[in-house]
């Protein structure tokens, strides 16, 4: 079980902050998860978009990074505090 | 000193503590970032930040060890709230100490571009309208541009 | 507010003062100055402030005038010690205020600026070899030259 | 009786911040003070160096300006605070 995060508004989407999925063997990096996501979880293309960025296991990667069943992944669209 | 919290702290306290710290410094810089009571013509009755542990200490910590490099600091400190908070209430806190006053202004100014633009945090706005996710304005990416220009030149 | 004080005064209530000011602002600068323990390899007993009444006043409220003309601040304050003072008391508290952080930054700036090379003041440290008048670096003279090329252009 | 301030390293070399004096008849300006202040009261010089400014009544004035017997004149070198 993969463990998904979902920051800032896309939260709010989601209407939750996180979930476990078991994702398909056809997912295999974070391009393709980032599809299967968007379209199963109704992000509706939000999740295509560049300026969401995704962490695997805390760390940012570039599309595609391999993505397991075991990992923690963030899509974190665009940040700032202060 | 680096902290990511969840409950009010007061500005005046951060400063007494800091000042401990900066022992031996001619200057102190602090800026102190305040929830809004309005937003676009709205009254503002909460703000909410989300952060990403560790991800969000560790980016904080490295960008004041870039702050270290590049200035002669003798103490630092980020204080950042998440979490609600009201009208009023601090949200962030950055103090820098130094010799001489310029690069205490610099550090503080550097940080804050830092805070507005990169560090991991989400923020959205309560009002009467609803619910608005905040992203950093254009100044706010302009403002952390020359720091990169200053390095080039 | 404008201060010339010849009293101790804690950093932590003039900043807590200053945040009841302030209220409605989203960003506040302070900048302090402390007596440094150390002055060109020797240690500093006592550093002493002279003032000349009206004049140091009026001077300071002239610069807090033109800062409110050239920044949308929504507070400023100016506290500056005077008389005998000992390593690691504070010299001088500048607070400014308003929506945004750059104004806040650029008006906490420009104050030291005029309060380093023009305010009235005169200042002498007491160290082992004798009593030293001291007189504005001239990185503090350049530090001011910034604001009229700004200005300019 | 004018009143004669000093201040800064002035102070320390007159060796009081202020004094009262007659100004004789022959001194009508700053220019003339400063020399005739120079020269009695020690200054060996100090007074004429241009970094020293004269303040009459509480207000910077460029030499020569009038003085009088009345006014409070103040030797002010380079000042700086913070």
């Amino acid at each position: 079980m993969a463990r998904i995060l979902y920051f800032g508004k896309l939260s709010s989407i989601f209407g939750e902050m996180s979930e476990t999925a078991d994702l398909p063997a056809s997912i295999s990096d974070t391009a393709a998860l980032r599809t299967w996501i968007d379209q199963t979880r109704g992000f509706d293309g939000v999740l295509l978009h560049p300026s969401v960025r995704i962490a695997v296991n805390n760390e940012i990667v570039p599309d595609p990074s391999p993505v397991s069943d075991t990992d923690e992944i963030a899509f974190m669209p665009p940040v700032g505090g202060g | 000193m680096i902290r990511v919290i969840d409950q009010p702290f007061r500005i005046s306290d951060a400063i007494a503590e800091f000042e401990a710290q900066a022992a031996g410094a001619g200057a102190i810089v602090t800026f102190s970032g305040l929830v809004r009571p309005r937003a676009k013509g709205e009254e503002v009755s909460t703000l909410h930040l989300q952060a990403y542990s560790p991800m969000t200490e560790n980016g904080i910590r490295d960008a004041v060890n870039r702050a270290k490099e590049q200035w002669p600091l003798t103490a630092v400190q980020v204080t950042h709230r998440i979490g609600n908070m009201s009208p009023g209430e601090a949200i962030v806190f950055v103090a820098a100490a130094s010799v001489h006053r310029r690069a205490a202004f610099e550090a503080a100014d550097f940080l804050m571009d830092y805070l507005k633009t990169e560090a991991v945090f989400w923020k959205k706005e309560v009002t009467p309208s609803g619910v608005h996710w905040i992203e950093p304005r254009t100044e706010d990416y302009h403002d952390r541009e020359r720091w990169n220009e200053a390095k080039g030149s």
